[in-house]
């Protein structure tokens, strides 16, 4: 786009430099400089300068400001370091006047992967439960918006793994996925050229099923016992679950939370006469057990 | 990570009618903020077909606030020279670099005047787990550059940035802030 | 003039100081420390507990008290970290059930200000006239000896293993507990508004966990945000139930038009002990014919358990959560051993509900 | 002061035990006794109120013009207290340092105490008692016991300012003297600019005295009554419009928040009977030995007519400095009985008190001049050594001394000054924790500049206290804990195990101990970073200019009158009397 002098904000320039931007195909042609439209990030190159004499240069990006005297008349060369972030940059050229111009640095590269594998515990045969994000971004750490196949490569910790491609919009890569009957770690990995990064996630088992406990009375006491507790597709529900017994007899309720211990839980009662006693795992409800007749 | 359970008395599905309802809700609070703050610059936020997850009423209005609020702080510290209020609104490589170039602005002895005429956000894709949402900004800047008191240059076009924002505490934060070629609105 | 200034000032100053010793109940106290009425006695004592002095005020009680000063003071001051220890006396009334010549019975109501709000605490005392004198006779208090055992404890435990804050954005990450709110109800209370209702951990890792509400007008403006604070139980183990009472004070049904509910758990070290049983729960009315529900609270680790709290909720015939409520039980749970708990029911409550379910929270001291 | 007809030099052949003792010597001992006891920074570590004034002076270093402080109660005004005191150890803070430049506010507050005496004195006795008096407010045990154990610097420093003022008040009744007007009211502004309650009640228990005595004075010399009350009422009206002009950020505050909040208990208020710690607290220790001085007081007072309304001041005063003990300070302030705080009382008592007893002591030395002596002495250090070993003795105890570092550290790395914070068994330390910490917190010492409605509804005043206020306390504690997100309070710190059930019950998590363990760290880890509180009570910055401004020139003003505007010299040598005086008296002025 070209600026020529200060002030200068006419509908009629604005136009023109948008339509310049348009046709021109790898240069932008100021008065006095010559620019690329774009370079890749951190590639050097140098500008032209025009004229004779001794000027001021500036170069404004995203994260970075040069200023300094330069001889008119040469190639000032821009080094690597001064364009290695990503985004539009402004030179300036002042002699007796100013001059500016615009270039675009754009992402080289793929180098890195930001991946996002959601949720880190997810319960098995829950459909869509699992998502994963890549972000692509260059050495740099620009944005890589050019798109790019993002190769997600699952590993189950039984069974074949299996592989999805998405490509990138914006940057972005992202997929969605089930959760498989079995509980335990499936390694997800983003591959994207060379560039690798893997993440976990833990599948565990769902809500109990067919909750089921057996009583054995000695004296006045109960001791109640569950048979260990699964999911409805046979995984043990991890040590630490809490199983609530609750008794009804004649002194009133009484309830007891009790987490699993080595897949099953275990809790003592002592009976006054008859007693109803059930259980209750989440909110899954399981058998019921009746001591000494009906209350 | 927060756990939004929203539960209303009356319960609503969230439907594709409703999203866009929404949408129109957020562009009207966005616009309603900006309009109740005067120094903040307009900030309308388009969260139409958005995928793959659907912003929540809430979310569009915040995102737009801080984002108005971020564009505020960048001119403020460009301006000034001051890189002290930019971790308000900005984190990451975001804000790194701009602490880095205002660092070196100074040194040179430049600054940096943004007249902000508004910003047209466009919502392109949020993270499932609402980690991340990338945004597409049309923004109307007139940025001007000095050298001291001298001014170098002034451009007046349009401005396209592809813009991140992760979720804070209380805010969203402007994590990733590229200018891209402009086209025109 | 010289001496008459002199007298005036003087008098004056005395007669002021009387006016106000008065005031001060000055005279009430010297009339109270004499105990020459049932009554007096009683709040004689009662004076002494508040101002600690223990031996005092178990120098005043009568001979025939069946306890001695250590059991005494255990018994008002409290022991073993429990949240009596954690109390002072801020007001004892007083009021006579009973009289004749030598003996009455007195019914004391004391107030405890507490580190957990006020607790009451209400006894019926006798009292027995010693000469010019009136004497309380206390009652031997009921403490349960632990028998000296070894308790084997392999309960689990969760630790976590967080995310070096160096890291990059993206790196690996754990996430937060899943937590469901499987209920919510608004009900109107008089002079507030209270949200009520359960939340489970669907999760198989604990959940440290807050549940808050806001209160939306009719134009989707909040009216007020309150959280549950401790009428909720914030550790939940995988799969355990909690329910939460969230109070807006000052707020009419009628204002209110929805209600957002947000439930933030966070993942945190925690431990599966100790398991407290709650035995032996039946509605019932308390000393001032209040609708309560009674148990008892059974510690069945090897560790006390300092300070417990009874979380109750109510349901009616569909299910549906009607009231939580909670209640401090100021002695500390020793393993084993059974402690009485009482917890409030509101009248309109007590005749709608059809069930109940009672969890546990707990604290304990850091020495322990 | 006075006119060269009225200066009166006892004659040189007198002994030593008899002359008066020079205004440098009495200067000298304040900063021998004192000095050493500032240098050692006692108040910091022994006083309630030390750190809560450094506190103040630390916002006035950083934002001299900007009264509205963030980091109490989510946001409160320091218009709501004259701000002389903190502006000057701001200003001397950026040579010395905060705690250092409160060491030396104080320490020119006790020389101007005794010096203010002194002159106080002079209106009412001859310059022998009154150089007694002087001496014995160095030792005073009601002046230690404010310094050393109260902390309240802007009382200590007042009421001397306004002992000063009062002679100019004097003479400018008496003789129409403009250079006596200009300096008491520069010296009432700068007064008032330390001390608004000091002013209130000083205009009454000090002005009207004086103005009596004026009039006595004048009458005993054929001096129309009317010119010289005439002159107290333009002094009053022209302090009173100064007093309006320089504290007028302050009225604004006080009309738009006048203080409705529950009253908060204070141990100054109780009857003193009824509880003997307290009796010896605010009665025995800050009079000491001048109880026993208390019959000669009174009859010495009541007999010599010139000294009753000095004497009927102090009675006033003594009755209200014993709060709840009598029904005086009900009677007068109704209300605001339960707003006021009476300790100060006693130290304006002590003063009212220092000219008779300044006789006294001159009767004694007559009669017994080594024995005499050498019991005043005794006695006047024991007064100052009872307070001072009260520090010790006390079952009051003040946190001043808890090493707050690790809780700073901990707020202003990390990001953790974002959110509010709380500490909870820090008494007083919570000052020094506000003073050096970036962070915000939802309490504060400062009970009357109190808004939010957690606080004022209650009855209890620091959270960081609360059981001490019983259920008031813990109740506005627990509505402060469930209101924590709406406040961005993330933090607690808690130094008193009593009140870790709440935060375990109520959500908090502990994440950090300091100190083995003595000071905790609990977090609610869901809190959302504090976002500033509207009010309605930030001054405009109009008022922030003008108190930045007006206060410390006053003080400017003052000194330079004093410099400046010198008096006729005094006339020097022995000047024989000159006429029979009746017994006692010397012209206007009393001696033993």
């Amino acid at each position: 786009m070209m600026r020529t002098s200060r002030g200068d904000f006419t509908l009629c320039k604005r136009l023109t430099g948008l339509a310049l931007l348009c046709v021109l195909p790898s240069w932008a042609r100021a008065a006095e400089l010559q620019v690329p439209a774009s370079v890749e990030a951190g590639q050097a190159f140098s500008i032209p300068l025009e004229g004779s004499g001794q000027a001021t240069f500036y170069l404004l990006g995203p994260d970075h400001v040069v200023k300094r005297s330069v001889s008119l008349g040469s190639e000032l060369p821009i080094q690597s370091g001064d364009v290695r972030t990503a985004g539009r940059y402004q030179v300036i050229v002042c002699g007796s006047s100013c001059t500016s111009a615009g270039f675009e640095v754009k992402a080289a590269q793929p180098a890195h992967l930001s991946f996002f594998l959601h949720p880190s515990r997810v319960p098995v045969s829950t459909p869509g439960s699992i998502d994963a994000t890549a972000f692509v971004f260059d050495r740099y750490f620009n944005l890589v918006l050019t798109p790019a196949a993002v190769d997600f490569q699952i590993t189950p910790a039984s069974g074949a793994g299996f592989s999805r491609q998405v490509s990138t919009r914006h940057g972005a890569a992202w997929m969605r996925m089930d959760s498989t009957p079995h509980e335990g770690r499936v390694q997800v990995t983003a591959v994207l050229g060379n560039v690798e990064e893997a993440r976990v996630i833990q599948q565990v088992a769902a809500e109990a099923c067919a909750l089921r406990m057996k009583a054995v009375t000695s004296g006045d006491m109960v001791t109640l016992e569950t048979e260990p507790v699964r999911d409805c597709s046979g995984n043990a529900l991890p040590d630490g679950t809490v199983v609530s017994f609750t008794k009804i007899d004649k002194a009133g309720k009484s309830t007891v939370d009790t987490p699993i211990k080595k897949g099953i839980a275990r809790v003592q009662f002592s009976v006054r006469g008859p007693a109803q006693i059930s259980v209750a795992c989440g909110v899954v409800l399981g058998n019921e057990v009746a001591l000494g007749g009906k209350l | 990570m927060k756990n939004m359970a929203e539960l209303t008395l009356a319960v609503k599905n969230i439907s594709p009618r409703f999203v866009k309802a929404a949408t129109l809700v957020i562009a009207a609070c966005a616009l309603a903020i900006a309009q109740s703050s005067p120094e903040l610059p307009q900030v309308h936020l388009d969260a139409a077909g958005l995928a793959p997850r659907p912003v929540e009423e809430l979310t569009g209005t915040t995102i737009a606030r801080h984002y108005a609020l971020a564009w505020r702080d960048l001119a403020s510290a460009l301006e000034s020279g001051r890189a002290g209020g930019l971790g308000d609104e900005f984190v990451g490589f975001a804000k790194d670099r701009l602490v880095q170039r205002i660092g070196e602005q100074n040194q040179a002895g430049v600054h940096v005047r943004i007249v902000d005429h508004g910003h047209h956000l466009k919502a392109i894709f949020y993270s499932t787990d609402g980690s991340a949402m990338q945004l597409l900004d049309q923004a109307e800047l007139e940025i001007q550059t000095f050298d001291g008191n001298k001014l170098l240059d002034t451009q007046n076009a349009p401005h396209e940035y592809i813009v991140l924002v992760t979720p804070g505490a209380d805010r969203w934060y402007v994590r990733d802030l590229e200018e891209v070629s402009a086209k025109p609105f | 003039m010289k001496w008459g200034l002199v007298a005036f000032l003087t008098v004056a100053t005395v007669v002021l100081v009387a006016i106000a010793w008065l005031q001060s109940g000055g005279l009430k106290q010297h009339a109270m420390f004499a105990a020459v009425t049932p009554e007096e006695a009683v709040q004689a004592l009662m004076s002494q507990i508040q101002a600690h002095n223990y031996q005092r005020a178990y120098a005043s009680l009568d001979r025939s008290s069946d306890t001695d000063l250590a059991s005494f003071t255990r018994d008002m001051a409290g022991s073993d970290g429990s949240l009596r220890t954690y109390s002072s006396l801020q007001t004892a009334e007083v009021s006579p059930l009973h009289a004749d010549r030598d003996q009455a019975l007195v019914r004391v109501r004391m107030n405890w200000s507490s580190a957990l709000g006020s607790l009451d605490d209400v006894r019926d005392l006798h009292v027995r006239r010693d000469g010019s004198v009136w004497r309380v006779v206390w009652p031997k208090p009921a403490f349960s000896a632990v028998p000296p055992q070894v308790v084997s404890v392999n309960y689990l435990r969760w630790d976590v293993i967080g995310r070096n804050t160096s890291q990059n954005w993206g790196a690996q990450e754990v996430d937060s507990p899943k937590v469901r709110i499987t209920s919510m109800n608004a009900i109107s209370r008089p002079g507030r508004v209270v949200i009520l209702g359960e939340v489970e951990n669907e999760d198989t890792v604990p959940a440290y966990l807050n549940v808050n509400a806001t209160l939306l007008k009719a134009d989707g403006s909040p009216i007020d945000e309150e959280g549950s604070f401790d009428l909720i139980s914030h550790v939940l183990l995988p799969k355990q139930v909690s329910p939460y009472r969230i109070d807006f004070p000052g707020v009419r049904m009628d204002a209110v038009k929805s209600v957002r509910m947000d439930a933030r758990a966070l993942l945190v070290s925690a431990s599966a002990d100790p398991v407290i049983a709650v035995s032996d729960q039946a509605l019932s009315k308390d000393g001032l014919d209040r609708n309560v529900l009674k148990g008892e609270l059974v510690n069945q680790s090897g560790r006390p358990v300092n300070i417990a709290q009874v979380l109750a909720a109510y349901y009616d015939d569909s299910g549906k959560v009607i009231w939580v409520s909670d209640g401090y039980v100021d002695q500390a749970l020793m393993p084993q051993v059974p402690v009485p708990f009482a917890v409030d029911i509101p009248n309109d409550i007590a005749g709608r509900l059809k069930n109940y379910r009672v969890i546990v929270n707990h604290y304990t001291q850091a020495s322990n | 002061m006075r006119d060269r007809h009225e200066i009166f030099v006892l004659p040189t052949e007198t002994s030593i035990w008899q002359r008066p003792i020079p205004v440098a010597a009495i200067i000298l001992l304040a900063l021998a006794i004192h000095g050493p006891l500032l240098a050692m920074q006692l108040p910091a570590t022994t006083s309630y109120d030390a750190n809560l004034h450094i506190f103040f002076a630390s916002h006035y270093a950083h934002h001299w013009f900007n009264p509205w402080n963030e980091k109490w109660f989510g946001g409160f005004s320091q218009t709501t207290y004259p701000p002389l005191t903190h502006q000057w150890i701001a200003l001397l803070s950026y040579i010395v340092g905060l705690t250092e430049a409160f060491m030396l506010v104080q320490l020119a507050a006790v020389v101007l105490l005794a010096v203010g005496t002194y002159r106080f004195a002079q209106l009412w006795v001859d310059d022998r008692a009154a150089s007694y008096a002087g001496v014995l407010a160095v030792f005073a045990g009601s002046i230690a016991f404010l310094v050393y154990s109260a902390g309240q610097l802007p009382t200590t420093l007042s009421a001397p300012l306004y002992f000063l003022a009062l002679p100019y008040f004097y003479w400018w009744c008496r003789s129409a003297s403009w250079r006596a007007l200009l300096k008491g009211v520069a010296l009432t502004l700068a007064a008032a600019s330390a001390h608004h309650v000091t002013l209130i009640f000083g205009s009454v228990l000090f002005a009207v005295p004086v103005l009596w005595l004026a009039w006595y004075d004048g009458r005993e010399q054929e001096q129309p009554a009317a010119p010289i009350i005439g002159r107290g009422f333009v002094f009053a009206a022209i302090a009173a419009v100064g007093v309006g002009v320089i504290l007028l950020p302050y009225w604004i505050a006080i009309i738009r928040h006048p203080i409705e909040q529950m009253p908060i208990p204070h141990a100054s208020r109780s009857n003193l009977l009824m509880n003997w710690i307290y009796g010896m607290n605010y009665f025995i220790v800050p009079y000491g030995a001048l109880l026993l001085a208390l019959p000669f007081i009174v009859i010495k007072g009541a007999s010599n007519p010139r000294l009753r309304m000095l004497l009927l001041a102090f009675w006033v005063t003594f009755l209200i400095a014993l709060g709840g003990t009598t029904p005086v300070p009900r009677w007068i302030f109704g209300r605001a009985f339960e707003i006021l705080t009476y300790e100060r009382f006693t130290l304006w008592a002590t003063v009212l008190a220092l000219p008779i007893v300044g006789l006294l002591v001159a009767q004694v030395i007559d009669r017994f001049p080594r024995w005499g002596a050498i019991s005043v002495s005794t006695a006047a250090v024991a007064s100052l050594a009872l307070a001072l070993g009260w520090l010790s003795w006390s079952p009051f105890r003040t946190f001043s001394s808890l090493n707050v570092d690790s809780v700073v550290a901990f707020l202003n790395r990390d990001g953790h000054d974002q959110y509010r914070y709380l500490t909870l068994g820090f008494g007083n330390a919570l000052s020094k924790v506000s003073t050096f910490t970036t962070a915000n917190s939802v309490d504060g010492e400062y009970n009357s500049a109190r808004l939010l409605p957690e606080m004022t509804r209650y009855g209890a005043a620091q959270l960081t206290s609360a059981k001490y206020f019983g259920t008031a306390g813990m109740d506005s504690l627990r509505v402060m804990l469930q209101h924590a997100d709406h406040y961005g309070l993330k933090f607690t710190f808690v130094h008193d195990p009593f009140y870790e059930p709440l935060l375990v019950f109520g959500g908090w998590r502990h994440v950090e101990s300091y100190d083995s363990g003595a000071i905790t760290v609990w977090s609610k880890d869901d809190a959302p970073p504090a976002r500033t509180i509207p009010s309605d009570a930030v001054p405009a910055p109009w008022e922030g200019w003008m108190w930045g401004i007006l206060p410390i020139g006053s003080s400017f003003l003052a000194i330079l009158f004093v410099w400046l505007l010198a008096e006729p010299r005094r006339v020097q040598g022995t000047v024989t009397l000159s006429r029979e005086m009746p017994e006692g008296v010397y012209a206007d002025r009393v001696r033993s």
